[in-house]
């Protein structure tokens, strides 16, 4: 069943002349229960946009987004409706996720109070949930500043879980962590989407790390949906050009010294996007049409869905997924 | 073997805490950089490869002390007068930073930015500095140089900024260009690019580079020689293929393990345990014992030097666990 | 955001180092000299501050220290009498206008919309206007008077506190842990109380804090023109407009003066002090 | 800086787009002031007729009512108000019961009294701050930052009215090296009208015994007016400049080897002067308002003086061009600060 | 090039004598508009001739006939004709500008014979002639000011004009007027009489501060607002005349009891008149002041003798204050706040009355309020109690709204037929045509007004004029302070 849905969302913002800035431009994607699925994507292509629309942090410019099978309402000034409280975000800076004036404690208990089952031990439920990602109850007395950045992303994911979210949405929750930290941070996530059942959008722009945790990588380019598939279908068999580019610009620490290859130009501003299709002009393979008309998103039979007007073989293995 | 360009040694830099005691952010710091190598100093975040670049250029704080020897051609850089060490910098060793939005000067062009250190160093004239400036930038494939000379940063993406800052850097020829973490503000798909560029230099130009990034991946893309910091010492150095497929210090080891693409054994995402070293307390003994699966009694208690086990390639691990399996 | 509000308790760490500063010290002892002095005047006063007996314009002298002024009341008297009214007067002053403008910024932060248009175009009306004039015609409408100098001073200062409070909400408010809270089903002025308030007051006393000494400095200066405090209320300000109309007997004026800017320069050592310590970053709003 | 100067200037169409649009903005805020200042005017108590007509003219209903029409006293609300709006189109301000002159004529003669003195007194504070902070920034947290720290913390905390009278009884009275109060010595003819500040027009006119005359008179209250500006100045100065210090391009600029003055002046002082001159800008009009302490003290005919005795004498049509006036000032002075921080800035697209 | 330079503390609006009504204007305009008579130096109790020789008056004081004095020309050269007269003082009249009152129910004719003017008043007016040595009435050059937009209706439009040029017969001639800051006079080469002495007047506005330290340094030759305490230091080396001033500040206690039940008390008016302290308020205001017996300042003719000025006496006080009944009384004292004359700031003698009248147990709540709300107040004659100035014309007359029912006497709540005696005393020494009948009249109209009115003169202020040696005569009359016109280098 689909747990989040999202049809056509499109987010904007007022751009410099009055024009809007069209940051998300039109994207389908789906959030299914136990899954995580992972957005992808270089920096400034709207993925935050679409992730904050999502949760009803900003208000889509069009399209609609389900929760349940009900609308997500954007926040207004008023409380947040109860069936809402199950779709929660994590946000990428474990600095400024937590209040530094108030309590560990007090902060995750919030998050206990949203949820749907308000009776019981406060306090209990809050060290129950310290400890669901691993942290010791005893620290519910504390403040944030005590705790390094891998510590507090998981108070941050805690508060998030008491509320007993069927869904979370994960803006970059690991960027601003050291590798090691990203890594159990990373798992920690995804063994509570395998071990409660819940649904996660795990917001990414490193597709090494999501390759590993994600059962589904959407693909954004400037605004728009690249390609969307199983991780390792993605990652061996790209069809979509950018998705290709991505896969093999990864470094990788094998002592190989190997360069990564490199996709011309920077990622275009969304304020003018390239006319035809998105990519076009840092595409290797780009025909006439491209520049003219933006492909649709195709759905091939095994799933994948991918806009390009010419898919790259699915036959031919891209030699980069090796490992 | 020739003399290497760079040696430092055993560099120590301690800065004042606010209690009143100082904190030694970089300890015992032995590297050498050779002629047309990438030396690589890799190591997480806080471990004190920014405070030893800004040593080399003498950018450090006033509050700052250090000890050791950093030689560049066999001259010793920190023992300089102030006068010696402004000739050094830009013209022996330039430098290029993280982040290509903040170290361009956002109101000044680009052409004054990338010619007023050439004509100070060289004493030319604005016109020769231009023409030198736009052979930089057309070196690092800025179309259109000569306009390009005119403009603002602003008016430039994050991936047009580092090639500039890198010809920028150039500009002087100098003999060492140190590069801290040049590319981890900007997405892969321009990394790519700005790697694939400093090897291009490399070829091209026979570029001696110190690149200091948190980011194994990109160490192993362009360096030849790794070297590894944890909480301000140098924990394993060698030649990068070594360091990266058969590391010798547990911490380089679980560093590797914990990416995803689990390089070094194991399936990856394999996080250490532990936390951090905190900034202001260094654990007693090897700062690693505390998250170090093979810890001794004697490493709570004696920090392990940085021993050579094989021709260009040390660590610090008296213990040594991981020993046994490389030569297995 | 500021340091401060990343992390309170390194502030309050600071503030325990950085508290012993030899300027924000010298200032909190001036101004608690002050109010020792403000508190016990008609105690240590050796002279009724009012009583006209002291023979007229005597210059400084063992008897009276400050000397007397034209009517021959005893100027030391009077100056140590002058700090019951300016120091809460000035106190009056930012704390009502602190909330009124805080209370107004919030407001304008909150709803948004034509109700933060209206209260800041209002602000930048106040900002535009000549605050001297504007004081004048409110102190004329009211009467002369150092409460109504103290309202029409709120009238012409609450922008400030305004603007910061506004400013500091709308940075906030996209906080993340902000959101959260509201994701979580705070309602957003419940988020604005228990989220936000506790970071925006640290910084607003330091505001508040800065703008004692500025507090000071006008209400003395409408009494100079003979629109704040009227004789023969020992004020400072309306001490030194006596002074001025007797220029050659320096006494008159030097030493009211003197108080003013002993009390301001404390009222500023200390809020310097402590803005450097709960909130490095203000500088840029102030 | 010519550079600058020039991509600037080639972006003037946007920049013009913005400055038209901010002055459209504050023709409305002037609609707002002269609004506010006559409904002051009517709330303050008594009669201007009492102020401005003798006693026994006062007593004589026909010599009231005669005035009260003369002014427009004796119409409704509203419709004096629509009046004055009216002729404020025209570019007529009205005329002033105290002086019975134009208000336009007072204005024009007494702000060029007062913006001499606010203009010579910005220079010396910007002159003076931006040193003072330039110095405390570079030499931060050691004794010459702590003694300026104190200097500036004691010019903001002097109280005008008081300094400017020590300063006369000090330089004038005691000393004799200030020549005493006014604009210029008794019988010194005034230089022809060219800007109206006597500094400048005696220099344009070549009228050397003048201008010297002129520097003598000014230098004292222009003094007393910039110690509080020249202690903001100093104070902001040396923020902006540990902000633009501690800029990573700062440090890239050392790291090529740029001597540390290039780098100070060239290098951060130009991102802090654009901080440095918005503060100005509110300083400036901060200092217009503080002139009427300064100007009282110095006998100095400018618009604080006329402002103030307007106030005093209900001058309706004097206060509201004084309101207006400033209200004008400060909205130009504002613009002309955002664009020169365009000027500066080359990121600031307007 | 001989400068005068006067440093005065400015109170002035308009350069149109018919319309100027601040002291200032009379001091810097009394040199360009000469009048039809004028007093000579100090004295004022007689006019001499300037324009016109001294009126012939009629028995009944209505009717004035002036003749011209031949050869008096305007600064332009023409001659001063009977025209310029008429045109001028009815102008003054039906502008209606402050000082018209001056010219109320006075119709203006050529006389039969050549070169005569005929002024005719409703009621009998003696003080006529005093009157005409105001500047208000100073003859202007008709047919110039006709031409530049003067009219004898208050829509007249010659204001503007007259402050850039002057267009008077006097010694001097406006050159630069500035309400602000300065004004500058320059010689008249036509003058019909004595050559002018300095080529420039200067008279600067400046404070009191400023003008001690400029007549001591020989910055300026006179200097016209220092208080007595400023020129002792420097009284060496100047010349120094302090006279008590025309003006006469007084307090009054509200009679009228809808306003106040405690000031309209006898007994407590009587303890407040021995509670204050006199002397001390004198000894306050300076060398020169004097506390006046009646309120007819003292050089004025029809003063009462200085011996019979009330002095403090507590014990009389406080047994009226006893009989009064009232205890513990509080009394609001109210003032204008914001300005000061002659260097006397209201607020300091208001502190001085509150202080004294403590002594007897009678509190006075110091109310002090802007001019505009102070005067409005006082026409109101809503006050309970209140410190004002009076001054006007050097003539007894002056005095006569004192009167119950009169101006001051409605003010101080005062209604007619308050003191009928006084009333009827006030009528009777207004048309007095001997000198001797007259003075007895106006004494007796004090002793009554001192007895049975709501006032209580306090003092005359002191005018002190500083000059330098190097000039004279150095002489004050309360008209125009000074005679600028008439000064000269000393030798
Ligand atoms: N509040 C805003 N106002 C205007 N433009 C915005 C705003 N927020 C984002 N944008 C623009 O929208 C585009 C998409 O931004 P978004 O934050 O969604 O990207 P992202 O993919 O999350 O990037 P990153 O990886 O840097 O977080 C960007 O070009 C950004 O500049
Ligand atoms: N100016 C300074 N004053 C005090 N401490 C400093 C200063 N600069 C750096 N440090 C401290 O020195 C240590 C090493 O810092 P350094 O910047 O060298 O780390 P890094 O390895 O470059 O980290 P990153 O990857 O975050 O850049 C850190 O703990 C840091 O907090
Ligand atoms: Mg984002
Ligand atoms: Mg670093």
């Amino acid at each position: 069943m689909s747990l989040l849905e999202m049809r056509n969302v499109e987010v904007s913002y007022p751009g410099a002349r009055g024009l809007p800035v069209r940051a998300v431009a039109g994207i389908d994607l789906t959030i299914q229960a136990g899954r995580v699925t992972a957005l992808v994507g270089e920096s400034g292509c709207g993925k935050s946009s679409l992730g904050k629309a999502a949760v009803g942090l900003l208000a889509p410019s069009a399209g609609s987004i389900r929760f349940e099978g009900e609308p997500v309402l954007p926040l207004d000034r008023g409380a947040r409706p109860a069936r809402l409280r199950a779709l929660q975000m994590v946000f990428q800076d474990p600095y400024s996720s937590l209040n530094p004036r108030r309590r560990i404690g007090e902060q995750v208990a919030d998050g206990v109070r949203a949820g749907t089952d308000r009776g019981g031990d406060v306090d209990r439920k809050v060290a129950e949930v310290l400890e669901r990602v691993g942290l010791p109850a005893g620290i519910a007395t504390r403040y944030p500043h005590e705790f390094s950045g891998g510590q507090r992303q998981r108070i941050a994911i805690a508060r998030a879980l008491a509320a007993k979210p069927r869904c979370i949405v994960a803006d970059e929750p690991i960027s601003a962590l050291d590798a090691s930290a990203q890594a159990s941070v990373a798992r920690l996530l995804a063994d509570l989407v395998k071990d409660t059942g819940m649904g996660m959008l795990f917001i990414s722009h490193d597709l090494s790390i999501v390759r590993r945790i994600a059962d589904d990588i959407a693909v954004m380019y400037l605004g728009k949906l690249a390609e969307q598939g199983e991780p390792d279908d993605l990652w061996r068999a790209p069809r979509h050009p950018y998705t290709r580019g991505l896969v093999h610009a990864i470094p990788r620490a094998d002592g190989a010294g190997r360069l990564p290859d490199d996709l011309p130009g920077d990622v275009a501003n969304p304020a003018s996007p390239p006319s035809g299709c998105r990519f076009h002009p840092r595409c290797p393979i780009a025909q006439d049409i491209c520049t003219r008309t933006d492909p649709p998103v195709v759905t091939d039979p095994q799933g994948r869905r991918a806009a390009c007007h010419f898919p790259l073989d699915a036959a031919a293995p891209a030699d980069a997924g090796q490992v | 073997m020739s003399d290497p360009l760079l040696k430092i040694s055993d560099l120590s830099i301690s800065l004042p805490k606010s209690d009143g005691t100082r904190l030694f952010a970089v300890r015992e710091l032995n590297l050498t950089v050779r002629r047309g190598q990438i030396a690589g100093l890799a190591g997480e975040s806080g471990s004190g490869k920014s405070l030893t670049s800004m040593a080399l250029m003498g950018l450090l704080p006033d509050t700052a002390r250090v000890s050791g020897t950093v030689a560049l051609n066999g001259r010793d850089v920190l023992s300089m007068s102030r006068r010696e060490t402004t000739a050094v910098r830009g013209r022996q060793i330039a430098m290029i930073f993280q982040d290509p939005m903040t170290a361009l000067h956002p109101m000044l062009s680009i052409g004054r930015q990338m010619t007023e250190h050439y004509r100070r160093h060289f004493r030319a004239s604005q016109s020769v500095a231009n023409a030198r400036a736009e052979e930089m930038l057309d070196l690092v494939r800025i179309p259109d140089p000569r306009t390009a000379m005119k403009r603002s940063p602003h008016e430039f993406s994050g991936g047009m900024r580092q090639r500039i800052a890198i010809a920028m850097a150039l500009c002087c020829e100098p003999a060492l260009i140190i590069a801290d973490e040049p590319t981890t503000a900007l997405d892969v798909t321009v990394q790519a690019g700005i790697l694939r560029l400093f090897e291009r230099l490399r070829q091209e130009l026979d570029l001696s580079v110190l690149l200091i990034t948190h980011d194994l991946g990109v160490m192993s893309a362009v360096a030849d020689e790794v070297s590894v910091m944890y909480a301000g010492r140098i924990v394993e150095s060698g030649a990068r293929a070594d360091v990266l497929t058969r590391p010798r210090h547990p911490y380089t080891h679980g560093l590797l393990g914990a990416l995803p693409d689990g390089a070094a054994g194991g399936g990856g995402m394999q996080p250490i345990p532990g936390l951090p070293p905190s900034l202001e307390t260094h654990p007693p003994g090897c700062a690693f014992h505390p998250r170090c699966p093979f810890s001794t009694e004697t490493c709570k208690t004696t920090a392990p030097p940085l021993v050579r086990i094989g021709p260009n390639r040390r660590i610090a691990c008296t213990p040594d666990p991981l020993a046994e399996r490389e030569t297995a | 955001m500021s340091d401060a509000i990343a992390n309170p308790h390194k502030a309050g760490r600071r503030l325990r180092s950085e508290w012993m500063q030899p300027l924000g010290l010298i200032g909190a002892a001036i101004l608690i000299a002050f109010a020792v002095v403000a508190l016990l005047a008609p105690l240590i006063a050796p002279y009724d501050p009012l009583a006209q007996d002291g023979g007229r314009l005597m210059p400084p002298s063992a008897e009276h220290w400050f000397g007397t002024d034209q009517l021959g009341r005893d100027i030391f008297s009077r100056v140590l009498h002058g700090a019951r009214l300016s120091l809460p007067y000035a106190l009056q002053l930012v704390v009502m206008a602190g909330i009124l403008g805080t209370l107004l910024g919030a407001i304008a932060g909150f709803f948004g919309g034509w109700v933060d248009s209206v209260i800041m175009r209002l602000a930048d009306l106040v900002l535009a206007f000549p605050d001297i004039i504007l004081a004048m015609a409110v102190v004329a409408a009211l009467g002369p008077g150092l409460f109504n100098a103290v309202l029409a001073v709120v009238i012409v200062s609450w922008p400030i506190y305004a603007r910061v409070a506004r400013s500091m909400i709308l940075t906030l408010r996209q906080e993340p842990y902000v959101l959260s809270r509201r994701l979580l089903g705070a309602s957003s002025l419940r988020t604005l109380w228990s989220e936000v308030r506790p970071n925006i007051t640290g910084p607003l006393v330091v505001l508040v804090a800065l703008e004692y000494g500025h507090a000071v400095l006008i209400l003395s200066g409408l009494s100079f023109l003979g629109l704040g405090a009227q004789p023969p209320a020992a004020e400072w300000g309306a001490m030194v407009s006596e002074g001025a109309k007797y220029f050659d007997k320096w006494w008159m004026s030097v030493f009211p003066g003197l108080a003013i800017l002993l009390v301001v320069m404390a009222a500023n050592f200390l809020g310097d002090t402590l803005r450097d310590v709960i909130d490095p970053r203000s500088r840029k709003h102030l | 800086m010519m550079s600058t100067l020039k991509s600037g200037w080639y972006r003037l169409p946007g920049l013009l787009r913005y400055a038209l649009q901010r002055l459209a903005v504050g023709a409305l805020l002037c609609v707002g002031v002269t609004f506010i200042s006559f409904g002051l005017t009517q709330v303050v108590p008594g009669d201007p007729v009492a102020a401005n007509l003798g006693e026994r003219a006062a007593a004589d209903p026909e010599i009231v009512a005669l005035y009260r029409e003369r002014y427009g006293l004796d119409r409704s609300l509203p419709e004096q108000y629509g009046r004055y709006l009216f002729r404020l189109l025209q570019g007529d301000l009205g005329e002033s019961q105290q002086t019975h002159r134009p208000v336009a004529a007072d204005l024009a003669q007494y702000m060029s009294a007062t913006l001499e003195l606010a203009i010579v007194a910005m220079i010396l504070a910007m002159a003076a701050g931006v040193s003072l902070g330039l110095i405390a920034a570079v030499w931060r947290n050691r004794w010459p930052d702590q003694l300026i720290r104190v200097v500036s913390l004691a010019g903001v905390s002097v109280p005008t009215f008081w300094l400017a009278l020590v300063c006369l009884y000090v330089f004038f009275f005691v000393l004799n090296l200030s020549p005493g109060v006014g604009r210029l010595g008794p019988g010194t003819p005034a230089p022809p009208v060219v800007t109206g500040l006597f500094t400048l027009d005696a220099l344009l006119t070549g009228q050397w015994s003048t201008l010297r005359e002129a520097l003598a008179y000014i230098a004292l209250p222009a003094l007393v007016l910039a110690t509080y500006t020249t202690g903001i100045v100093t104070r902001f100065t040396r923020a902006a400049m540990l902000d633009a210090l501690g800029n990573e391009y700062v440090r890239a600029a050392r790291a090529k080897g740029l001597p540390a003055h290039t780098v100070i002046l060239r290098h951060a002082l130009r991102p802090a002067l654009a901080a440095i001159i918005t503060v100005s800008g509110m300083a400036f009009g901060r200092m217009l308002a503080g002139a009427v302490l300064v100007e009282s003290v110095y006998s100095w005919p400018g618009l604080g003086l006329y402002a103030y005795r307007s106030a005093l004498t209900l001058d309706l049509q004097a206060i509201m061009g004084v309101s207006l006036v400033i209200a004008v000032i400060y909205i130009l002075v504002n613009l002309a600060v955002d664009i020169l921080y365009a000027v500066i800035d080359p990121r600031i697209r307007y | 090039q001989e400068t005068l330079v006067v440093d005065a503390t400015f109170q002035l609006k308009t350069a149109d004598p018919a319309r100027a009504f601040e002291p200032t204007a009379s001091l810097v305009l009394h040199p360009v508009y000469e009048t039809l008579v004028t007093f000579d130096g100090s004295d004022v109790t007689q006019v001499v001739p300037l324009l016109a020789s001294v009126p012939e008056i009629s028995e009944d004081f209505k009717t004035f006939t002036f003749t011209l004095t031949p050869g008096a020309t305007f600064s332009d050269g023409s001659p001063v004709e009977v025209s310029d007269v008429v045109f001028s003082l009815e102008r003054a009249r039906d502008l209606k500008g402050s000082p018209s009152y001056l010219m109320n129910g006075v119709s203006v004719a050529a006389g039969e014979a050549e070169g005569t003017i005929v002024l005719t008043t409703e009621e009998p007016d003696p003080a006529l002639p005093f009157k005409l040595t105001n500047l208000a009435l100073g003859i202007l050059n008709a047919e110039v000011l006709q031409e530049n937009g003067g009219t004898a209706t208050p829509e007249d439009g010659a204001e503007t004009y007259l402050s850039g040029t002057s267009i008077g017969s006097g010694p001097y001639t406006l050159t630069k007027f500035d309400t602000s800051s300065e004004v500058i006079l320059t010689a008249n080469e036509n003058y019909w009489g004595e050559a002018p002495v300095f080529d420039r007047i200067v008279v600067r506005n400046v404070n009191s501060n400023a003008q001690q330290m400029n007549v001591a340094r020989g910055a300026s030759q006179i200097a016209l607002a220092l208080r007595p305490d400023q020129v002792t230091s420097i009284a060496d080396s100047v010349n120094v005349i302090s006279v008590p001033a025309a003006d006469m500040g007084f307090l009054f206690l509200n009679g009228n009891p809808e306003i106040s039940e405690l000031s309209t008390n006898a007994d407590l008016r009587e303890a407040i008149r021995y509670g204050i302290d006199y002397t001390g308020i004198i000894d306050f205001i300076g060398e020169g002041a004097v506390q006046p017996a009646g309120i007819i300042p003292t050089m004025i003719e029809g003063s009462l003798p200085l011996d019979g000025v009330p002095v403090q006496d507590l014990d009389r006080a406080m047994a009226a204050l006893d009989r009064s009944g009232i205890t513990d009384p509080t009394l609001t004292l109210s003032y204008a706040a914001d300005i000061a004359k002659y260097g006397i700031a209201f607020a300091d003698i208001a502190a001085k009355i509150q202080s004294d009248l403590a002594e007897i147990g009678i509190s006075v709540e110091l109310n002090p309020e802007s001019v505009q709300a102070n005067l409005d107040n006082y026409r109101g004659g809503t006050l309970e109690m209140s410190v004002q100035w009076w001054g006007g014309t050097p003539h007894p007359s002056n005095s006569l709204p004192f009167t119950s029912g009169q101006l001051v006497g409605l003010r101080a709540g005062w209604a007619e037929g308050g003191s009928p005696e006084l009333e009827e005393l006030a009528a009777k020494a207004e048309v007095a045509a001997d000198a001797e009948t007259r003075i007895a009249l106006y004494q007796e109209w004090q002793t009554v007004l001192n007895e049975v009115g709501p006032f209580i003169p306090l003092f005359q202020p002191p005018v002190t004029l500083v000059g330098s040696t190097t000039i004279e005569p150095l002489e004050y009359n309360p008209m125009w302070t000074v005679d600028l016109g008439d000064v000269r280098l000393a030798d």
